[in-house]
């Protein structure tokens, strides 16, 4: 196949990482060029296939077989739009990771880890088939489980092993609805399903298995017990992946099922579902303020943030959700990057987070403090960044659908945001500035985190195009992300 | 350690729980009562392409062909868990266990039978039930076997012979994958590069990889791994 | 891009990349910092002027940027906005001096003026924004760069004031949110035009744009200090004087005001805003803080808290005068943002003045300091009677449209309101002359320090007097074309032209 | 009702029962057996459906899927016993060990 054929760029996407993995695990010396190479590759791919969806959707048949016998890959706006966010994140960790492995003595089978990570995130999110987006899912699980047990501290195993399981019991609800859906459809391809799912039991029972099990996985509260250990305990640059891409992935899975087969479920489980966002938004945001280390802060914002997310489901039929959604997704995911990157340089430079004590940091690490400072303002949503933007779309989808409670909610979590990220801030100025000197803060890290912030910052201003690519044929229906080819 | 965040022994709780889990039964009953007496499947569509694999035996060809994708991402997995578990592990070692006189003399003997046995399954898969997973799952019981009683193996599971049998199977799926791309047009397809020889090296392959990765898996439960230590240790200066 | 793109955006560059170049630079690197300050407020003020001299000949500005699909970014050039982008880039190049003097040698200077640079920036913004959304995200732009300033010195009361400041002004900035959102759900549009954009809507649905226009005015009084949204301005008290000057004549509240005005004259539009009955029941509100905020400072010893509760005051007096309904109010109205920014930013420099130079922060250690600071205590003196409402100072000019307007629109109770409000002023700020220039001095200030010859620093005095004698301009010369009177009379009739 | 859909119901009764004691269940290792079985009960459902297909064999799909899951199930049992091994051998987090340092 050609360079110029899209449908090899799908493939390469995948490939590319596992490739890098191989080579890595098999010669550990050249793992940072190799790492590199990929994310520069990988990057270029994914801006390369956004830039083509946005004529319309991809499909590549593995194997030339073609669903529904065969496995496809699928990409459309909605893909374009997470890979080229996770290519982002990546390439930001890659050059961050270095400096902090280092310092941390942090083990160097991270790379193959990570690579194995990413190939699994890119195969999730071009993956058209239920029981493949069930391995790909497995292999997620299990590489972040890995990452965060590299931690090597008795609390990180402890994270890791609850992840792990509760990961896997969420697994297992997937695959047997994935077992109901085939047995009642005959086929695992999404648009067949789309086309042939009907309201029978089966389909509900399959519903009600799937979306609960991806709301474990993605941290829907009350689900969300495993999150804020796992994501602070593990390695800043693991953090800084699991809140923004690793948790999103499970809630794109839920994305295509209801943009899907499910479109038409019950209005009462999209509603179920929203009032369990809200509730996550309030609970994340309270447990927020009530913390005082500052990875474990920012882990609970990510369970208010993914609150934000399932404001989709009672909102799903209305007209600007599934791109206010799409742009919440990757604004959230660069900014809480920037953020648990701006932590993990603190951390290396006071050898803590204990919020209280963040004195100095204001005055030694200017651009880390303007990192997380940039980050917490995305978070808040304040324009022009990416969130503001996407708030304000979920905003006019609650004003759209005549259910305006959704977008009071909206502003009042953004108000709760607002403010567990200033307590930090606050804290930040202070006056006594000790003599007493941390550790260096190597330059990349520094410069990574600031620079993914101000992305997340500005991403507001380049929004307009981005929801041109994402805003497809006639939205409010199933095909409305463009599910069928 | 508890994935319940409530009190999970308080008995209100167990009863509520047990409430919930007796509906859930009873809803997915009632779901698989309401599926159709007999679905066809995929499996017409199977039997119709089969001939195009050179496969007979139909799961074998679903593996390998219509869902090698599959097949391709869980040897991923496979390779994936024993990199986290030689993470994790930092390999502390345990003496190998002394083995009695007779059961190593007696694992001696019966190790190469099982090996045989499990080429044989493989060489059968294309035909009969059998393949790549049973051949890799006999292969780890020999070592397993061999380990327990006492047998001495390599030791070295670093060295960089042993990695490439614990990535084989996933390379040749990816070569292979890529091959078809150069050959014909699409990934994973094996049409212009002769079905019978591309089915027996991809189960070999991952014959070889089962293997060796669950057998590597089980001794790193037993404590059993040597060396990762220093493996990660040169690993870890690399970025250092 | 065309100049007439441009502009606007090199106006916003001229204070944002100063400031972003500073925070970069050294404590130490003084010289480059005080360039970089001193040349970005000229080059603002100069591209200001040539900005209005073209636009006076018709010319007209505009940059946009697509945001979303049908909702843009906009800065252009408007006859109010640049009556207000004008004073801000004044008031700016004398505060600059006057801090630079007066943060002589305490930390963290880079991090100051790079704050104080982006404040400056929002307010520009927040003066050219061209519709509801735009002014929205300078304003909040303007309440994250102002923090920093507010809690400059770092300790636990300077901490306080933020926490208080951001819990009043991002809970506003959340008001003013809903209502954007709520109101283009309804119009579609978020453009300032001079009529106002809602009157199309107005039929059956007046419930509603009152409620939206509540939710707008709430949370914009945050920053105007309406009363009773006012907590914040004194407890900020804290932050040093040329921040207080920014925070009280230059930027926060005026942003405030100016959006007071841009709601009702540019969004709702005059008409519309009276025959719902809400400039009305403003015009109350603002009457009530009027006077509520001069009985407090009644009550205040400390002097910055006093002038802290007649900026709160003073304020009022801009959104009481546009809400008015009549175009000589609203040219009042209009016009005291200038006469109340000169004639605080004044005081506030004096204070400043009183207490680098002696120390002095309580009203009772200002015996007799009139002798010995008497150029400073002269403009203290013209300005407090400006405040009173003295002819020939400004603040007499603001009055008597006011008066004049409230007559016109048949309120004579404003008349009373404005007359209790002269006597409460004269109340509190003719004792503060006594003790200053008829008792006998104390003989040692708290911390005296010499300047040789001068009373104070030239950096401290020379603005201090320069705002001073500009309060005393625009209140003689008010009537003379190009006059900012004549200027605000010009936009309060545009207001109301068919 | 056929056989095989009798043995998709134990399935399902599997997976309820161990998903109850995977909730409950203190030690983590049980948790893990939980998991297992529960696992087990999926791969029943999936099989024993396959049967229903007419014709002279089972629809092969779903025994590809199994295979696959219970590759993958092994892995993930794997990872999960080395880790409790090695909280074992740590012990519990101790007060010293500082949540914020190194992580």
């Amino acid at each position: 196949m050609s360079a110029a054929d899209p449908g090899a760029w799908l493939v390469w996407l995948v490939m590319s990482p596992l490739i890098a993995a191989i080579l890595v695990f098999l010669v550990p010396r050249i793992a940072f060029g190799i790492a590199c190479a990929n994310a520069l590759c990988t990057t270029a791919l994914a801006l390369a296939v956004l830039d083509r969806v946005a004529e319309g959707p991809v499909r590549y048949a593995l194997g030339g077989w073609g669903a529904p016998l065969g496995i496809d890959l699928y990409a459309d706006p909605l893909t374009g739009v997470m890979l080229v966010g996770a290519s982002f994140v990546l390439l930001a960790t890659t050059f961050y990771a270095p400096g902090y492995l280092a310092q941390a003595r942090i083990d160097a089978l991270y790379w193959p880890l990570v690579l194995i990570l990413q190939a699994a995130l890119n195969a999730l999110f071009l993956a058209a088939d239920i029981f493949n987006i069930y391995v790909t899912l497995e292999l997620l699980g299990l590489s972040a489980v890995g990452l965060v047990a590299l931690a090597d501290r008795t609390r990180a195993i402890a994270a890791a092993l609850r992840y792990l399981l509760a990961s896997l019991v969420a697994s297992l609800a997937y695959l047997l609805g994935v077992a109901i859906l085939y047995h009642s459809h005959g086929v695992l391809d999404l648009v067949a399903l789309a086309d042939s799912a009907t309201g029978t039991p089966a389909t509900w029972a399959a519903l009600g298995l799937m979306t609960t099990g991806l709301a474990i996985k993605g941290a829907l509260f009350p689900m969300h017990f495993w999150l804020p250990g796992a994501h602070s305990y593990a390695p800043a640059p693991v953090s800084a992946l699991l809140s923004a891409l690793v948790v999103k992935a499970p809630f794109y899975v839920l994305l295509r099922l209801w943009l899907g087969p499910f479109f038409d479920a019950p209005p009462e489980v999209g509603d179920l579902l929203g009032v369990l966002g809200v509730a996550a938004i309030i609970w994340g945001s309270v447990q927020a303020l009530r913390q005082d280390r500052l990875k474990l802060l920012i882990a609970y914002s990510t369970v208010a943030q993914i609150g934000f997310l399932f404001l989709f489901f009672p909102l799903v039929k209305a007209h600007t959700i599934v791109q206010g959604i799409t742009l919440l997704m990757l604004a959230h995911a660069l900014a809480k990057a920037a953020m648990f990157l701006a932590a993990g340089n603190i951390i290396h430079y006071l050898g803590h987070d204990r919020i209280h004590d963040l004195h100095r940091v204001a005055k030694e690490l200017p651009l880390t403090l303007a990192a997380f400072g940039i980050g917490g303002v995305c978070i808040i949503g304040l324009p022009p960044s990416g969130n503001f933007i996407a708030k304000w779309l979920l905003i006019e989808a609650a004003f759209d659908s005549g259910e305006w409670g959704w977008a009071v909610v909206v502003v009042t979590g953004s108000l709760l945001s607002a403010a567990y990220v200033f307590r930090v801030i606050g804290h930040a100025f202070t006056l006594d500035d000790v003599p007493e000197a941390g550790n260096r803060v190597a330059r990349p890290m520094v410069w990574t985190a600031f620079l993914l912030s101000l992305v997340a910052l500005t991403l507001g201003l380049f929004a307009a195009p981005l929801l041109e690519v994402i805003s497809m044929p006639v939205a409010g229906t199933a095909d409305a992300m463009g599910i069928f080819p | 350690m508890n994935v319940g965040e409530p009190d999970a022994r308080s008995p209100l709780y167990r009863v509520l729980l047990a409430v919930v889990t007796v509906s859930i039964f009873l809803g997915l009953t009632f779901a698989i009562l309401s599926l159709p007496p007999d679905a066809a499947g995929l499996a017409e569509r199977v039997d119709a392409e089969l001939a195009a694999t050179g496969v007979r035996n139909s799961v074998t060809a679903t593996l390998l062909h219509f869902r090698g994708y599959d097949t391709l991402l869980e040897l991923a997995v496979l390779l994936l868990a024993l990199i986290a578990i030689r993470a994790i592990r930092r390999g502390e070692a345990s003496p190998p266990r002394p083995g009695g006189e007779i059961l190593t003399v007696l694992a001696g003997l019966q190790a190469p039978a099982m090996i045989l046995v499990a080429g044989y399954l493989l060489w059968a898969g294309a035909d009969a039930p059998g393949g790549a997973f049973q051949a890799g799952a006999v292969l780890a019981a020999a070592g397993v076997l061999l380990v327990l009683a006492g047998v001495q193996l390599p030791q070295r599971t670093d060295g960089l012979q042993f990695r490439v049998g614990l990535i084989a199977g996933l390379a040749v799926f990816v070569g292979l994958g890529i091959a078809g791309v150069l050959a014909s047009s699409a990934f994973l397809d094996y049409s212009r590069l002769g079905v019978r020889v591309v089915t027996l090296v991809l189960e070999g392959g991952a014959a070889v990889s089962i293997g060796l990765v669950l057998l590597e898996m089980f001794r790193s439960v037993l404590g059993g791994s040597r060396a990762p230590r220093k493996a990660s240790r040169s690993m870890g200066q690399l970025d250092g | 891009m065309s100049l007439a793109q441009a502009l606007p955006l090199l106006i916003l560059a001229s204070s944002l990349l100063p400031g972003l170049v500073i925070f970069v630079l050294p404590e130490r690197s003084r010289g480059a910092r005080t360039t970089l300050n001193i040349g970005g407020a000229v080059v603002k003020l100069g591209l200001v002027i040539w900005m209005v001299g073209q636009s006076v000949q018709g010319v007209h500005y505009e940059f946009r940027a697509s945001l979303l699909p049908g909702l843009d970014m906009v800065v252009r050039s408007s006859a109010l906005g640049l009556f207000f982008v004008g004073l801000s880039a004044l008031l700016w190049l004398v505060t600059t001096v006057y801090a630079i003097g007066y943060l002589e040698d305490s930390p963290h200077r880079s991090r100051f003026f790079g704050f104080f640079s982006i404040c400056v920036t929002a307010t520009a913004g927040a003066a050219l924004a061209g519709n509801l959304l735009t002014f929205l995200a300078f304003y909040e732009l303007l309440t994250l760069a102002t923090y920093p300033l507010v809690v400059h010195r770092g300790t636990d009361e300077a901490r306080h004031a933020g926490r208080v400041y951001l819990a009043y002004t991002i809970g506003g900035g959340a008001l003013v949110t809903i209502g954007t959102f709520w109101l283009y759900s309804i119009t579609g549009t978020l453009e300032f035009e001079p009529g106002g954009i809602v009157a199309p809507f107005v039929d059956g649905r007046a419930r509603v744009l009152s409620a939206i226009f509540v939710l707008l005015v709430a949370g914009i009084g945050v920053k105007a200090a309406l009363v009773p949204l006012h907590g914040w301005l004194p407890t900020a008290m804290i932050a040093p004087a040329p921040v207080s000057a920014l925070l009280h004549a230059v930027a926060v509240v005026k942003v405030g005001a100016f959006g007071l005005i841009r709601v009702i004259f540019s969004t709702y539009g005059i008409e519309v805003a009276t025959g719902l009955g809400l400039a009305q029941g403003l015009a109350v509100v603002a009457a009530i803080t009027i006077l509520f905020g001069s009985l407090r400072a009644l009550a205040q010893t400390n002097l910055k808290r006093l002038l802290a509760y007649s900026t709160v005051s003073q304020l009022s007096y801009i959104a009481l005068g546009v809400s008015l309904g009549v175009p000589v109010a609203a040219a009042g109205g209009i016009v005291h943002l200038v006469h109340q920014g000169l004639m605080k930013i004044t005081l506030f420099f004096v204070a400043g003045n009183l207490a680098e130079t002696l120390g002095i922060h309580e009203i009772r250690d200002m015996r007799g300091v009139g002798r010995r600071m008497p150029w400073t205590m002269a403009a203290f003196t013209l300005c407090a009677f400006g405040m009173i409402g003295t002819p020939p100072m400004a603040g007499f000019v603001t009055k008597w449209y006011l008066g004049v307007g409230a007559i016109e629109a048949g309120a004579s109770w404003v008349v009373w309101v404005l007359v209790a409000s002269s006597l409460l002023n004269a109340a509190y700020f003719l004792p503060i002359l006594r003790i200053v220039w008829f008792d006998d001095p104390r003989g040692d200030w708290p911390q005296e320090r010499n300047f040789g010859g001068a009373e104070t620093s030239l950096m401290l005095l020379l603005p201090t007097l320069f705002t001073a004698a500009a309060a005393l301009a625009v209140g003689l010369f008010a009537s003379l074309p190009y006059s900012p009177l004549e200027w605000a009379r010009l936009i309060a009739t545009r207001q109301y032209a068919p | 009702m056929t056989i095989s859909v009798l043995y998709a119901l134990v399935g399902v009764a599997l997976f309820c029962i161990s998903l109850y004691s995977v909730i409950v269940g203190p030690d983590p290792l049980r948790k893990v057996l939980a998991i297992n079985v529960m696992s087990s009960g999926v791969f029943l459902v999936l099989v024993s459906l396959a049967r229903r297909a007419p014709g002279p064999g089972p629809d092969p799909v779903p025994h590809a899927m199994v295979i696959t899951g219970i590759v993958v199930a092994v892995s993930a049992t794997a990872l999960a016993i080395v880790l409790i091994q090695r909280l074992h051998t740590a012990g519990a987090p101790t007060a010293a060990e500082d949540p914020g340092d190194d992580s």
